[in-house]
């Protein structure tokens, strides 16, 4: 066999190298501080303090795994099912001083603020394009931001999301009045209680404007999550991660961003597994979502308008 | 007045000339920017439409724009400069331009050298004449009588006077040294 | 909706003669090619301890004194006057990047272009700054090597009327040493497209224009739907391009037209499929011995 | 991506053949190129393949290893997928450069395996809690030429069929702790049900219409696609949009229906090849990684004691 | 794997092969069409694939350009499924990094650059599946590649590695021979001159004994360019049926 794992002969408990996927033993839980003893025998990163490797939430010992959702009667925040049912939502411009433009996001306990940076001069020669200006998009969850704390680093979810943020605001921009120059976006989630990709859109769209950067039409996203014949729009956390109890038939996630004045769609994302109908019936709802926000944004960005210039003046 | 965001359908092409901070889809005139709506009849047939905002928004040198910049270094081929305004706005972002040395002045190009057109330091009034290729930064030219040196210190740290179209004296010792020197309009003093 | 999905086989190249096989004009790098001084060293070739040797697997070509070895694929080493076809890169003060396949990009120069409005124009500044209007990043053109430069980088010239910015068409890469040199490399093909088969190894297919409508220095393009029955004759001369080019046959007009011809039986899309593409090569093979002898 | 440039005459000429349903390569708007597709190529591997599409070439290598369960689903194993764009297919891809296009890959494939029918992950399970396979599937792009991402799933699945997890034996000893043992037998091994293993069909909305299938020239003219990925009863376990421009609603259902169809019609055919690979078993003469359907030369007469198999 | 017998007092090795005896090799030019040139190529169990593009223009930054000669420009890199247990990353580590220098090292020595001034090559190897002397597999696949591609050789470049086991040279080592404790050496040789392109050896070796596994070493180059050769012109005449006129 090429890849026979065969069981450590010396089993010892810390023998100095983190526990690989490889180790055999019986059941242990490790407390936090014996694990650290490791660490100091291991070649050491020596520019921040690490924590052990390994070690989870207490949250997953306290519960049962896989809290299992219940697929009929009103959602935990009272809100309705099979109705697009969006969490009110806060938006507030020009929060950062410092940058270009910015807004912040709160659609019940989902938190997030955008910054807007540039044009500025790309940094990258190689990068440069004549025709057109570049957009990069940063999006990043705070450590805190999950029940389960996260890296600072960003890993390759993260850039994920920045990905398809990219790809959402990206046709709404007009990048061709910006050639040589980059413009750039930076979301922070500063607390994850679902539907982030949505309202990162929303939020950065909404920055954008903020910021002067000329645009075709705002931005607006929206996420639903189908459990097998019922859904739920802008689901939470818990209905983003749960576990249903119905089959698996027709279950799975989705997200659309919407330019609502054009009639488009810049961004789409689903998982799971669904029919083409049910899929085909969840566009459409998002869509529905996505123009219940309108009005909201729409106000926000003309009271932002008219807070920075309150008398203007015929020129 | 009225207030748009971006996507606002403000009127049909028939009606209104699109300005700045709008564009023009499928016959219809709609917003860019989020900002106030501003019909503005210049004579022509039809008012032009434009989107304002209170603070100026983001302009990016074009080809045809005075700029206002800071030499930062000089070869005998070129000087570099910063962007720091365009016409009268500042720029927030830092922007690079190269000024070649035949672009320095209109007439006998083949004799410019640039040590004696501009110094590092100086403020220089330019023209955008190309936004470069990928290798060079936006090409600016002195070469008009409005455009050159409007600002220069001489070594002895004072800021000199312009005297020809081609010196300058610092008032403190007295000694001349060349410069391209703008003849300043007045339009361009308070920049 | 068609989708075809197989096992690998094992296949072998196009083979008719036999005697094609050990053939002594073969030669690999190392290769002692002659001890005898009286020979002159071309490319591909170097001499150690006195010996011509080659560096190069290929066959050996002999002109007069001069003995060279010729790589089965190489880039294209452009000499003056080949017509190629290129890529703009790049667009720079008084010049143009071109993509040609060389070692080093190629060159065109704002001077050896014709710019609208007559030949004997001069260059201006405003020339130079509108540079893009008339070549692009992207846009393809034909031209000719004016000359060489000291490191082996092209000049090209684009001045004559038959040179220029293309239009619409496809464009095929294939190995230079595929292309055969012959007195023209413009051909209007009987089957009803044109085609420029470029030293460099980049062939060019397209619409044979209905009449010579020669457009001032040859900038602007027409955007015009090309016909459907156009459209499939390029299609089809493109896949038989690809299909000669798999089997390593020399490409020339003759060459060309009798791989279509062959091909005819078949639909395009399947020109490509490896037992078809065979056959097709088969048939032309027999078509040019037919016709050689 | 590979980036290939393209005029705007081309273009022209490409978005026209598009709408007359013809296009360059002379295929009709929902054709796929020739694709060649072979298994059992790494002999590294629990699973290996290799798929060529026109001139697009992927190898794909599955290793099982084993690991703990994930706390939230302590009965069921995983799988990890890495894209490896190497510098090989273009030098683009030197050093960093293939890291963005890698992981966007790897992205989407998670998230087209992230349900649970796709593979019974239960089976992956050892023993809950403390035990479970995991897959790594290992995706190397050796050539591109557009449409990486429908030959990648056709690999994978492939891979995934050919895939061969030995069985193992749990016992525990006195003291309660367990102790696994692998079958040695390499026949005794657990084969993966790869029915419900999607096939991802790109939709490239190039004009007014779509293509399946891009070649990079097509896809330089596209202003954006639509990945779906299609099981082989015609549920969409994973969808979304790529590039820069944005689709109409109605548009995206339209790509959605073909891409159903396109998708759904692609697992028949692929089943009955991996099938019939697999019937010939040891007689099949192995062409390996070997690329465009050629022999390995291999001059040595063969001696009487050589290699290490 | 101490007590693992390299050699038996037969004279066999743990495969089977004798002392002398190289592993099976076999190989393809020409497999990809968008690269310059390319090749596969298998030595035993360890298969590589190599792919050269150039020479081109220089990219990236322009500094690196060398104006009497082309820059050759070599990455190794390991697919992630090539070895027993799997690798997190093809690239990137120590290890690969230092490969490439010496590929780098190696063809540098080869190629006749100064043909080529302010262009580049670029040679890329990929391991597929390892087992053992890979770097010389790398060598022999490279070389293919770069004649594939048509760029002026001075001669082949074919490499080796050979261990030392018992007062015997073992040729063309395998991975478990490798790892198991032999003094190793890697030698990488143009045939024809008899010239050493690349020579490396980290391990303990009496001075003596230098002398006899170089030898053995080059007497296995030599056996590896017979079968490189036999590959180039078999590709020669296949390729150019059709081309001759």
């Amino acid at each position: 066999m090429t890849n026979s794992p065969c069981p450590h002969p010396d089993n010892k408990p810390f023998s100095g190298q983190p526990e690989k996927e490889k180790t055999w033993g019986g059941k242990r839980f490790r407390a936090g501080p014996v694990a650290w003893v490791i660490y100091f025998n291991m070649p050491t990163d020596t520019k921040r303090v690490r924590g052990p490797e390994v070690s989870q939430s207490p949250s997953l010992f306290s519960c049962d795994p896989a809290a299992v959702l219940p697929s009929k009667g009103p959602r935990a925040d009272g809100r309705r099912r099979d109705q697009v049912d969006v969490r009110p939502v806060f938006v507030r411009c020009g929060l950062v001083s410092q940058a270009k433009g910015s807004a912040y996001l709160e659609a019940g306990n989902t938190k997030l603020m955008c910054c807007v940076y540039g044009p500025r001069e790309t940094d990258r020669k190689d990068e440069t394009d004549m025709k057109c200006g570049r957009l990069t998009t940063d999006m990043r969850f705070a450590p805190f931001s999950c029940p389960e704390r996260g890296s600072w680093i960003q890993g390759s979810q993260d850039k994920d999301f920045s990905l398809m943020l990219h790809e959402s605001l990206q046709p709404a921009i007009c990048l061709h009045k910006y050639p040589r120059s980059q413009i750039e976006v930076s979301v922070m989630v500063l607390e994850n209680s679902g539907s982030v990709l949505a309202h990162a859109v929303t939020c950065a769209s909404l920055a954008l404007a903020d910021a002067g950067i000329e645009m075709y039409d705002l931005v607006l996203g929206c996420s639903m999550r189908q459990d097998g014949t019922s859904y739920v729009v802008d689901p939470s956390y818990m209905e983003e991660n749960g576990c249903s109890s119905v089959s698996c038939e027709n279950q799975g996630g989705l997200t659309v961003a919407f330019l609502p004045s054009l009639n488009q769609i810049s961004g789409l994302q689903s998982d799971g597994d669904m029919t083409e109908e049910t899929l085909t019936a969840g566009v459409r709802t998002c869509i529905e979502g996505c123009y219940k926000l309108y009005p909201v944004i729409q106000r926000a960005l003309t009271k932002a308008v008219r807070k920075a210039a309150p008398s203007q003046s015929e020129s | 007045m009225k207030l748009c965001v971006p996507g606002d359908k403000l009127c049909s092409s028939e009606d209104c000339i699109p300005g700045t901070g709008v564009y023009l889809r499928h016959g219809y005139i709609y917003s860019s920017l989020a900002g106030y709506v501003l019909r503005k009849n210049e004579g022509e047939e039809l008012p032009v439409i434009s989107v304002v905002r209170e603070t100026e928004t983001q302009l990016l040198p074009d080809v045809g724009a005075i700029v206002t910049c800071k030499v930062t270094s000089i070869n005998p081929r070129f000087a570099k400069v910063h962007i720091l305004y365009v016409g009268s706005t500042p720029l927030k972002d830092r922007f690079r331009g190269t000024i070649r040395k035949e672009d320095v002045r209109a007439t006998e190009k083949d004799k410019v050298e640039t040590y004696k057109s501009f110094r590092p330091g100086d403020i220089v009034l330019a023209k955008v004449i190309s936004l470069g290729d990928v290798q060079s930064n936006y090409l600016l030219t002195t070469a008009e009588n409005e455009l050159g040196v409007v600002v220069a210190h001489s070594e002895a740290g004072a800021q000199m006077v312009p005297i020809s179209w081609c010196e300058m004296q610092c008032p403190l010792t007295h000694s001349k040294e060349f410069r391209k020197v703008a003849r300043v309009q007045p339009e361009y003093l308070q920049a | 909706m068609a989708a075809d999905m197989r096992l690998p086989t094992i296949r072998k190249t196009v083979s008719l003669s036999a005697s094609a096989f050990d053939r002594k004009d073969l030669v690999v790098p190392g290769d002692v090619i002659t001890s005898d001084t009286g020979f002159m060293r071309g490319h591909g070739t170097y001499v150690d301890d006195d010996k011509l040797t080659a560096s190069v697997a290929g066959e050996v070509q002999r002109v007069d004194k001069l003995i060279c070895v010729r790589p089965l694929k190489t880039r294209f080493n452009g000499e003056v006057g080949d017509v190629v076809v290129g890529r703009i890169t790049e667009v720079q003060q008084k010049r143009w990047k071109v993509e040609t396949n060389s070692r080093l990009d190629s060159v065109l120069l704002l001077s050896s272009v014709n710019l609208p409005g007559g030949e004997l124009r001069r260059r201006s500044a405003e020339d130079e700054l509108t540079m893009r209007e008339y070549l692009q990043e992207g846009d393809l053109i034909s031209a000719e090597v004016q000359s060489v430069f000291m490191d082996g980088a092209l000049s090209l010239h684009t001045r004559s009327l038959k040179y220029g910015k293309l239009g619409q068409g496809v464009l095929v890469q294939l190995s230079p040493s595929l292309i055969k040199r012959q007195k023209t490399h413009f051909h209007n093909l009987p089957c009803g497209a044109s085609i420029i088969l470029g030293n460099n190894g980049f062939v060019w297919l397209y619409p044979t224009p209905g009449q010579q409508e020669e457009e001032a220095g040859g900038f602007y393009t027409s955007l015009e739907p090309v016909s459907l029955s156009d459209r499939e004759v390029i299609s089809r001369l493109r896949n038989c391009l690809l299909a000669l080019a798999a089997h390593k046959v020399l490409l020339y007009d003759t060459s060309v037209l009798y791989c279509y011809e062959s091909s005819l039986q078949h639909q395009v899309k399947d020109i490509l499929k490896p037992e078809v593409m065979e056959e097709i090569v088969m048939l032309t093979h027999q078509k040019l011995l037919e016709q050689e002898g | 991506m590979a980036r290939v440039q393209v005029s705007e005459a081309e273009k022209v000429y490409i978005l026209h053949g598009i709408r007359d349903d013809l296009r360059v390569d002379g295929r009709g708007c929902e054709d796929y190129r020739h694709m060649e597709i072979e298994t059992d190529v790494v002999s590294n591997t629990d699973g290996s393949a290799k798929v060529t599409l026109g001139h697009t070439a992927v190898l794909v290598g599955v290793k099982a290893e084993i690991g703990k369960p994930r706390p939230t689903v302590p009965t069921e194993g995983y799988l990890e997928f890495f894209v490896d764009c190497s510098a090989n297919a273009t030098p683009e891809f030197e050093g960093r450069g293939g890291e963005e296009l890698g992981t966007e890959l790897s992205n989407t494939l998670y998230k087209v395996f992230n349900n649970k029918r796709s593979i019974d992950l239960k089976s992956l399970c050892i023993c809950a809690g403390e035990h479970c396979w995991v897959l790594y599937v290992d995706v190397l792009l050796l050539q591109c030429d557009g449409n990486l991402y429908d030959a990648i799933s056709v690999a994978i699945k492939a891979a995934l069929f050919n895939t061969k997890i030995p069985k193992v034996h749990i016992s525990s000893d006195d003291e309660g702790g367990k102790e696994i043992e692998l079958s040695d037998d390499p026949y005794d091994c657990m084969r993966l049900n790869v029915e419900n293993v999607p096939c991802i069909v790109t939709l490239c909305k190039v004009g007014h219409r779509h293509v399946v299938d891009a070649t990079l020239q097509e896809k330089a003219c596209s202003v954006a696609s639509l990945i779906i990925s299609v099981t082989h009863k015609g549920t969409i376990t994973c969808m979304r949009k790529v590039g820069g421009g944005s689709l109409d609603p109605e548009s995206i259902f339209e790509m959605t229906e073909a891409g159903k169809r396109v998708g759904k019609a692609l697992h028949a055919p692929l089943m009955k090849l991996l099938e019939q690979e697999e019937s010939l078993g040891k007689k099949r003469q192995k062409v390996y990684t070997c690329f465009p359907g050629l022999p390995l030369v291999s001059p040595q007469p063969p001696r009487e004691e050589s290699g290490a198999k | 794997m101490a007590g693992l017998e390299l050699l038996s007092d037969q004279g066999y090795r743990l495969d089977g092969r004798k002392a002398t005896e190289l592993r099976k090799l076999q190989a393809r030019m020409g497999v990809f069409t968008q690269a310059d040139g390319s090749a596969y190529l298998e030595q035993g169990n360890t298969k590589a694939l190599a792919v050269v593009y150039g020479p081109h223009e220089m990219r990236g930054s322009r500094s690196r350009t060398l104006h009497d000669r082309a820059v050759i420009n070599c990455q190794y890199s390991m697919a992630t499924f090539s070895t027993a247990e799997r690798k997190r990353r093809p690239h990137g580590d120590r290890k690969s990094t230092e490969m490439s220098l010496h590929l780098k090292q190696t063809f540098e020595a080869a190629v006749m650059t100064q043909l080529y001034p302010r262009s580049q090559i670029d040679i890329y190897v990929k391991i597929l599946q390892s087992d053992g002397g890979n770097y010389s597999v790398c060598v022999n696949a490279a070389t293919l590649a770069v004649i594939d591609a048509g760029i002026p050789m001075r001669d082949y470049v074919c490499a080796c590695t050979v261990g030392f086991v018992d007062e015997t040279p073992l040729a063309d080592l395998c991975y478990a021979e490798e790892s198991g404790g032999v003094s190793s050496l890697a030698l990488a040789l143009l045939p024809r001159g008899g010239q050493i392109a690349l020579l490396q050896m980290d391990a303990r070796l009496h001075q003596d004994h230098l002398e006899t596994l170089i030898e053995a070493a080059m007497t296995a180059c030599k056996g590896v360019s017979k079968v490189l050769d036999e590959v180039v012109r078999q590709h020669l005449q296949e390729a150019s049926v059709l081309t001759g006129e």
